[in-house]
């Protein structure tokens, strides 16, 4: 056991933690300002310059928040629900390569928390216990709002499950590998897998949406007609770990998309400029952020955008279009690969 | 082929009867049943010429080693000759009585001849078992569907007992096929096995319990006097004429020869529950009231006197069961067909109720007290030459046996006397005045039956011929 | 690690299931008792196969193969299962096993 | 491997059969015709296997025997649909859903039969019992049906848990899951694969029913829709029975390993006799008694797994066909009555002659009198038992129970025809006549000359 | 054969999962503090109305745990059986390339069955949400 590696990994794990708490906390103004920007108003300006405190006073708020939690509930799932949120929108970060390996006083740093041979399937695992979040938090309120909702929730998330898996096998096929890290390395060599995976990537990016109940999907959160959703009992930071864990959630899609398809902390012509291996990392590190701006702000276009589906049509979405769609994609990605093959 | 016949020509016409109306079952019975008893003395004459020809072997099921395999010797054409007249006497007697549903009747009489005989035929152990069954069903539904008010439980039990008994045999019959070296159930494989004492000592039981419930055996009996009292009459002389002698059949065939060691380890105990039986039966055959119950006892008691001789193991008194299965078959029969009679002009069974026969119904009366004296073995009747070497055997083997065994002949005089005192002399009643004598049918039947009585007793060389033919 | 503690510990868990099995009335418990039965025959497949690979054994991986087909099969099994705890509640809004010795009459 | 192909194909044809035939009738004679076609597919490897048993994928061994167990399985199944097809509608709407599972099962027995794998033992133990849970609760409004179907599928389930249990402890002790290489005959018996062993013959003595892992039987039988207790009762126990003897014979055979569990079994087959013979006696419902039968007859085929011969191997095939054929053809009258109780048959024999004689005659069968396929299965399992030469006090037990056994068959026997009645029964189509008379004949067929089955081995 | 694998053959130890632990305490401490941190810090003043549910005003009637519809379970179960089927695809495409054409045609196969069960239950209406 090296000390050394320990330290290394837990500052590791709290840049991340900060990180993703703070992308998804600036995440909200961001969302506000791109709202009001495609709606041609201000947007959030009176706390700091352009509003840039907002998210600061917003958390706040949440903190010194009454905390309620009703009668009929069950209070022990109903406080286990958004913890359980919360925990797994922090753990989906953990295999993400935020970066190549820093040299730090003659160690090599890798800018990832584990390097495990299936990051893939990890990442795939931890978020199908997501939906025990919204379902436990659901059941636990005692509010046929937020049961309806939380069932809505389930049933779309698990639905959403299954193209996703077949969007990740075809890429799987294509690399050959679970490893996050490796798939990295592989687009730094050659085009990013977007190249190859055109539709694999839609149909990810569509499932994506529909797992972190992003507009259009955002149907278990549905004011209209459901009074809020699921988190309609909830107050104070348990209603805040609700909303942060789908901000988070959203940033580790992002994220993800950008490493699977969208090469990672690679980019074009990196390998080329000659600079040091450690700012090398670094500006990795940086392309790597910008793609997940890039993807959280296409997350906020759509929201603003594009009108909810009726949960009809959410689930012909799902269960006709989709998996059909990914099948397809995964048959035909075999079928090619394996003609190239020879 | 004859031997096949003999076995086709009831199971044919039983199946054809099954299907006719009216009068045609028993038309069909009573060719069938002639056909049978010509089949049977043209047996008789083939087994004097030439004996290969009774034979008849094929293919069964050539996995197991089991064949089709018929034959005759002297015991087995006698009781297929039996077979056939006790079934053409049946069939006369009831020629003019009304019975329900006569062609299952006689569908299933004929079906249960079949059985008989395949019995009697058999040379195959499996063949063996089969028609043993096979014998059994027919004369089951028969007593269930036609016989007294308690006929269902009765029947029942002495189908379950059977059935056990039989069952039984199987696990022998099994564990000796897999003693023979060649795997085969043919008679002369099992004949030739030479097991050890160990084995013969269990088989034995399990063969004995199987034929002892058949014959019936004191303590085996139990299911006898209620399915005689319950059964109707024409069943009953099939099962007290003929399928008794399947048991005594099957340890002359089966056990004996087979297991010789065992049936001389166990001959005392087999003679012992003989004994019992026979003056057990004869006891309470005494202050019987029923007339049935009385003749099925008598049954149990004279069973017990032939079992007691087979297993005396001597050439004496072999032969005499031999004669004697025939010769009770025969008298006892004609003694059920009186009692036919009697049931179908008085209805009632009772003996306290009878009386005064004699005066309403001479012929009946002299029949009757002709056949009863045979039963009981008097000198020139026919009962009494097979009885007279039955006894001998006995006394050679052990005198005290036979003493026990003769308390049976004078207890059996005692019943028989009081039983015509009651029934046809004395007072007459209401009841007995109406009677009327005999019909020509049954006439027929029982001067066949006397007939037989006098000229076997005078004269029982070819039946001993015949019976002296072993195989 | 030993084989032996992976064998131990499946053996704690698939007792865990039986006596689930066996001392449970609710539908569902009982189920999911079952399912914790058929998580350690996994679990002691996996780690037998590891065994068998380090023994060397080309083939071990077999039992790792086995491993998918138990959970296929136990989710088909999960399929019908839930179907059929679904109909009896809707039937008799309960899904205690003891109401079933009261259908019996 | 044809008849597997072949049942699992007619299955997904018959699932869309059912969604797009909208006339239930022809979706019966495309079971048939399904069915049929599996038969006859079956039956034409029999050339190939007659030189010699050959073994596929490393999973499956296709022999002459798995072949005929098949044909067996089939044409039980087929005389099933032609007696009892018309029942299917009575229980609810998707018929051809119904008869899918069906086929579904039927794919699962010919894995049964000739499985060289523990993988496709597992296969096919669970797609036989997957579908029946489904079929036992086919009647959704009945809470009975209900009931048997929550019950079997929880005790299944927790047998198949403790099956795969034994599965894996025998890998641990072997190292394979191949059967015929699990050499598992050293002395001292490896512990694991003891344990294994024990667990095993547990699970699969569940599946069959045996006692004491019995005490589901009834009631799911009981509650389950008749006309599937009918093939749950039949064909799916033979096909539990055949991969029970396949993994027995095959696997646990030979060397010091057999002595455990011989005795283990005989002690199951004893009490399963006495217990499944006893009970039997006192039901009051044909059905349940019918259900209690089929306990008593899992003894008798328990002793084709315990002696491992040659007579086992044919008198488990026997027995599959007569014990289907008999009880089979026993339900397919019992569905026509209205009364399912001894006196509902009271008298049936005046009113239905055919009926009458046709129950008469697989009675027989089932209580093994000679002239019926029953005897000649109930003698060639006693032979195996006697044959192997410790075993003759549970041949004796299996003697005396089959005693017994006469006692409740023939209550049915009595009734119809001793007793005075006026039983309801539905009308009876010339097409179920000529099935019926079909059945009749080949039971007797088989009981005349069983050569004719067992000569294909 | 189809067991020399990356799945058997994966040298990483557990070992390399220990940072996921890590992670996993961070992430565990973080929430713990932060709930009980919010727990100490708001205000409390309860009072019985504020405790009762909210359901826009209009008092509540009965449990709101009542069985939701049908589809709900059936989506579920139908997930549980597709997601095993997908299962299956993931160790063949870790091998897809070394099993070639042949295991193509046996995933085209596997596909097909996949795709009958999935026509079935559409024909069937099990994903029919319109009505």
């Amino acid at each position: 056991m090296d000390w050394f590696f320990i330290l290394e990994k837990i500052l590791l794990i709290s840049a991340v933690l900060v990180l993703s708490l703070v992308v998804a906390m600036y995440s909200t103004w961001g969302e506000r300002k791109v709202a009001a920007w495609i709606q041609d108003r201000l947007g959030p300006n009176r706390a700091g310059p352009m509003g840039l405190l907002q998210p600061l006073a917003d958390g706040g708020k949440l903190f010194f928040k009454e905390e309620i939690i009703p009668t009929n509930s069950n209070r022990f799932l109903f406080i286990l629900g958004p913890s359980v949120a919360m925990m797994v929108a922090c753990m989906t970060s953990a295999v993400i390569p935020w970066g190549d390996t820093l040299t730090i006083a003659g160690h090599p740093v890798s800018l990832q928390v584990a390097d495990v041979n299936i990051g893939i399937l990890f990442i795939f695992g931890v978020l199908s216990v997501g939906v025990y979040g919204i379902m436990i938090g659901g059941w636990a309120s005692n509010n046929k709002y937020s049961l309806l909702a939380s069932v809505r929730a389930a049933s779309q998330i698990i639905s959403y499950e299954l193209p996703m898996g077949l969007a990740l096998i075809a890429l799987l096929m294509l690399t050959g590998t679970l490893s996050l890290k490796e798939i990295v390395e592989q687009q730094r060599h050659d085009y990013w897998n977007v190249v190859y995976q055109p539709l694999g990537f839609f149909i990810f990016l569509v499932t994506a949406f529909a797992e972190t109940n992003r507009a259009p999907f955002d149907l278990p959160e549905a004011e209209n007609e459901l009074n809020g959703g699921y988190h309609l009992e909830y107050s104070s930071m348990k209603l805040g770990f609700y909303l942060f864990a789908e901000y988070i959630n959203m940033f580790v899609s992002s994220a993800l998309m950008a490493t699977m398809y969208f090469g990672g902390y690679a980019f074009p012509g990196m390998d080329s400029l000659g600079v040091s291996p450690n700012l090398l990392t670094i500006l990795g590190f940086l392309a790597l952020f910008v793609k997940i701006l890039v993807f959280i702000f296409f997350f906020m276009w759509v929201r603003w955008t594009v009108p909810r589906f009726r949960y009809d049509q959410l689930m012909r979405l799902g269960w006709r279009v989709m998996i059909p769609l990914a099948l397809a994609n995964m048959l035909i990605t075999g079928a090619v690969v394996l003609a190239r093959q020879h | 082929m004859l031997t096949v016949l003999l076995i086709l020509i009831p199971f044919i016409a039983g199946l054809i009867a099954f299907g006719l109306k009216g009068s045609g079952p028993k038309v069909l019975g009573m060719i069938a049943s002639l056909a049978s008893v010509a089949t049977a003395i043209g047996t008789v004459c083939t087994l004097h010429a030439d004996p290969k020809k009774l034979s008849f072997v094929t293919n069964w099921i050539p996995q197991l080693g089991s064949q089709f395999r018929v034959g005759l010797d002297g015991m087995g054409t006698m009781l297929c000759l039996l077979t056939a007249i006790a079934f053409l006497l049946v069939f006369i007697t009831i020629y003019n009585r009304d019975i329900e549903r006569p062609n299952s009747f006689y569908g299933l009489m004929l079906l249960s001849q079949a059985g008989l005989v395949g019995v009697f035929t058999a040379f195959d152990a499996l063949q063996f078992y089969v028609f043993w069954e096979l014998a059994l069903i027919p004369v089951y539904f028969l007593c269930s569907m036609w016989g007294g008010e308690k006929r269902i439980p009765v029947t029942f039990k002495f189908f379950v007992y059977t059935f056990l008994g039989s069952l039984l045999m199987l696990v022998g019959i099994i564990y000796l096929y897999f003693q023979t070296p060649d795997h085969s159930f043919s008679w002369t494989s099992f004949t030739s096995l030479q097991l050890s004492m160990g084995d013969q000592k269990w088989l034995f039981w399990l063969f004995f319990v199987a034929f002892a419930i058949k014959m019936p055996v004191f303590p085996f009996h139990t299911w006898q006097p209620d399915t005689y009292e319950q059964s109707p009459t024409p069943v009953t002389m099939i099962l007290s004429g003929v399928m008794v002698k399947m048991g005594l059949f099957g340890v002359l065939r089966w056990l004996v020869p087979v297991l010789p060691e065992g049936a001389a380890m166990w001959t005392d105990v087999a003679i012992v529950l003989s004994i019992i039986g026979i003056i057990y039966a004869s006891c309470i055959a005494m202050v019987q009231s029923d007339l049935k119950r009385l003749i099925a006892y008598s049954s149990i008691a004279h069973i017990g006197l032939m079992s007691a001789a087979i297993f005396a193991h001597n050439e004496q008194g072999t032969q005499g069961v031999l004669l004697q299965m025939f010769n009770h078959g025969i008298n006892i029969i004609g003694l059920w067909i009186i009692v036919e009679v009697i049931q179908n002009r008085l209805g009632v069974k009772n003996m306290d109720q009878m009386g005064g026969i004699a005066r309403k119904a001479p012929r009946m009366a002299i029949f009757l007290v002709i056949i009863s004296l045979a039963n009981i073995g008097l000198p020139l009747t026919n009962g009494f030459i097979g009885e007279f070497l039955m006894f001998s055997g006995l006394f050679q083997y052990n005198h005290w046996f036979m003493a026990f065994a003769g308390l049976g002949i004078i207890l059996a005089a005692v019943y028989t006397l009081n039983m015509i005192q009651k029934v046809i002399f004395g007072e007459g009643n209401t009841l007995t005045d109406t009677t009327t004598d005999l019909q020509p049918g049954e006439t027929v039947a029982l001067s066949l039956v006397v007939i037989m009585i006098f000229v076997l007793g005078v004269y029982p060389q070819p039946m001993l011929d015949l019976v002296s033919k072993v195989f | 690690m030993p084989v032996q503690y992976y064998i131990f510990l499946s053996i704690a868990l698939f007792c865990i299931g039986v006596m689930g099995v066996l001392m449970r009335r609710n539908a569902i418990i009982i189920f999911m008792c079952i399912e914790l039965m058929l998580n350690a025959v996994n679990l002691l497949l996996v780690a037998f196969s590891k065994m068998w690979a380090d023994a060397g054994r080309v083939d071990a991986g077999s039992a790792q193969l086995f491993v998918f087909f138990i959970m296929v099969v136990a989710a088909a099994e999960v399929a019908v299962g839930l179907a059929i705890i679904t109909m009896v509640y809707r039937n008799t809004h309960s899904v205690d096993i003891n109401i079933l010795n009261r259908l019996k009459n | 491997m044809n008849a597997l192909i072949s049942t699992a194909l007619s299955g997904v044809v018959l699932m869309f059969v059912g969604l797009f035939v909208r006339n239930k009738q022809h979706i019966k004679f495309y079971a048939i015709a399904a069915i049929i076609i599996s038969f006859i597919a079956n039956l034409a490897l029999y050339p190939t296997v007659q030189l010699g048993s050959y073994i596929q994928f490393g999973m499956i061994e296709v022999s002459k025997f798995s072949v005929l167990f098949n044909a067996v399985a089939l044409g039980a199944t087929l005389i099933y649909f032609l007696l009892s097809g018309k029942e299917f509608e009575k229980v609810g709407e998707h018929v051809g859903d119904y008869f899918a599972l069906i086929f579904f099962i039927l794919a699962g027995i010919t894995l049964a039969s000739s499985f060289s794998n523990l993988l496709m033992l597992f296969l096919a133990i669970e797609i036989m019992s997957i579908p029946q849970y489904v079929l036992a609760g086919a009647d959704r409004k009945s809470l009975k049906s209900n009931e048997a179907s929550l019950k079997y599928f929880l005790m299944g389930a927790f047998s198949t848990g403790i099956l795969l249990m034994g599965i894996t402890l025998i890998y641990g002790a072997a190292g394979t899951f191949n059967i015929a290489e699990l050499g598992l005959g050293a002395d001292p018996v490896h512990p694991l694969a003891l344990c294994g062993i024990i667990l095993m013959a547990f699970a699969l003595a569940f599946k069959v029913s045996a006692v004491p892992f019995h005490f589901w039987t009834p009631d799911v039988y009981d509650g389950s829709p008749t006309v599937f207790t009918s093939f749950m009762a039949t064909v799916v126990k033979a096909g539990g029975f055949v991969a029970f003897l396949r993994m027995f014979h095959v696997a646990f055979a030979g060397g010091a390993v057999s002595h455990h569990w011989t005795l283990i079994l005989s002690i199951i087959t004893a009490a399963t006799l006495i217990l499944g013979n006893f009970s039997a006696v006192f039901q009051q419902s044909v059905k349940r008694m019918l259900a209690y039968s089929s306990i008593a007859q899992a003894g008798f085929m328990l002793f084709a797994v315990i002696a491992v011969n040659q007579f086992a191997t044919q008198g488990i095939i026997l027995y599959a066909a007569a014990y289907s054929l008999a009880t089979i053809g026993v339900f397919a009258v019992l569905m026509k009555l209205k009364d399912y109780t001894f006196e509902g048959f009271n008298g049936l024999a005046r009113k239905q002659p055919l009926l009458a004689l046709a129950t008469t005659i697989f009675l027989f069968s089932l209580a093994g009198i000679p002239v019926t396929a029953g005897f000649f299965a109930k003698y060639f399992v006693l032979s195996a038992a006697i044959q192997h030469g410790h075993l003759l006090w549970l041949v004796i037990v299996g003697v005396l129970c089959a005693a017994i056994s006469v006692y409740y068959y023939f209550r049915v026997i009595m009734a119809m025809y001793f007793k005075q009645g006026d039983p309801e029964v539905e009308p009876i189509s010339g097409g179920f006549r000529a099935a019926l008379v079909l059945t009749i004949i080949l039971v007797l067929v088989l009981g005349l000359c069983p050569s004719l089955l067992i000569g294909w081995l | 054969m189809y067991t020399d694998t990356v799945f058997l053959s994966a040298t990483t130890t557990p070992f390399s999962y220990f940072p996921i632990v890590l992670q996993l305490l961070a992430a565990l401490g973080f929430v713990g503090i932060t709930m009980l941190a919010t727990h100490f810090l708001g205000p409390k003043r309860k009072t019985s109305d504020k405790l009762i549910n909210f359901e826009s005003g209009i008092e509540q009637r009965g449990n709101a745990r009542q069985p939701v519809a049908i589809k709900y379970f059936l989506t579920a179960i139908l997930f549980v059986l597709f997601d095993v089927e997908v299962i299956f695809f993931y160790p063949y495409a870790v091998n897809f390339k070394s099993l070639g054409w042949e295991g193509f045609v046996a995933v085209l196969m596997f596909v097909g069955f996949f795709l009958c069960g999935f026509i079935y239950i559409v024909k069937k209406g099990a994903l029919k949400w319109e009505d």
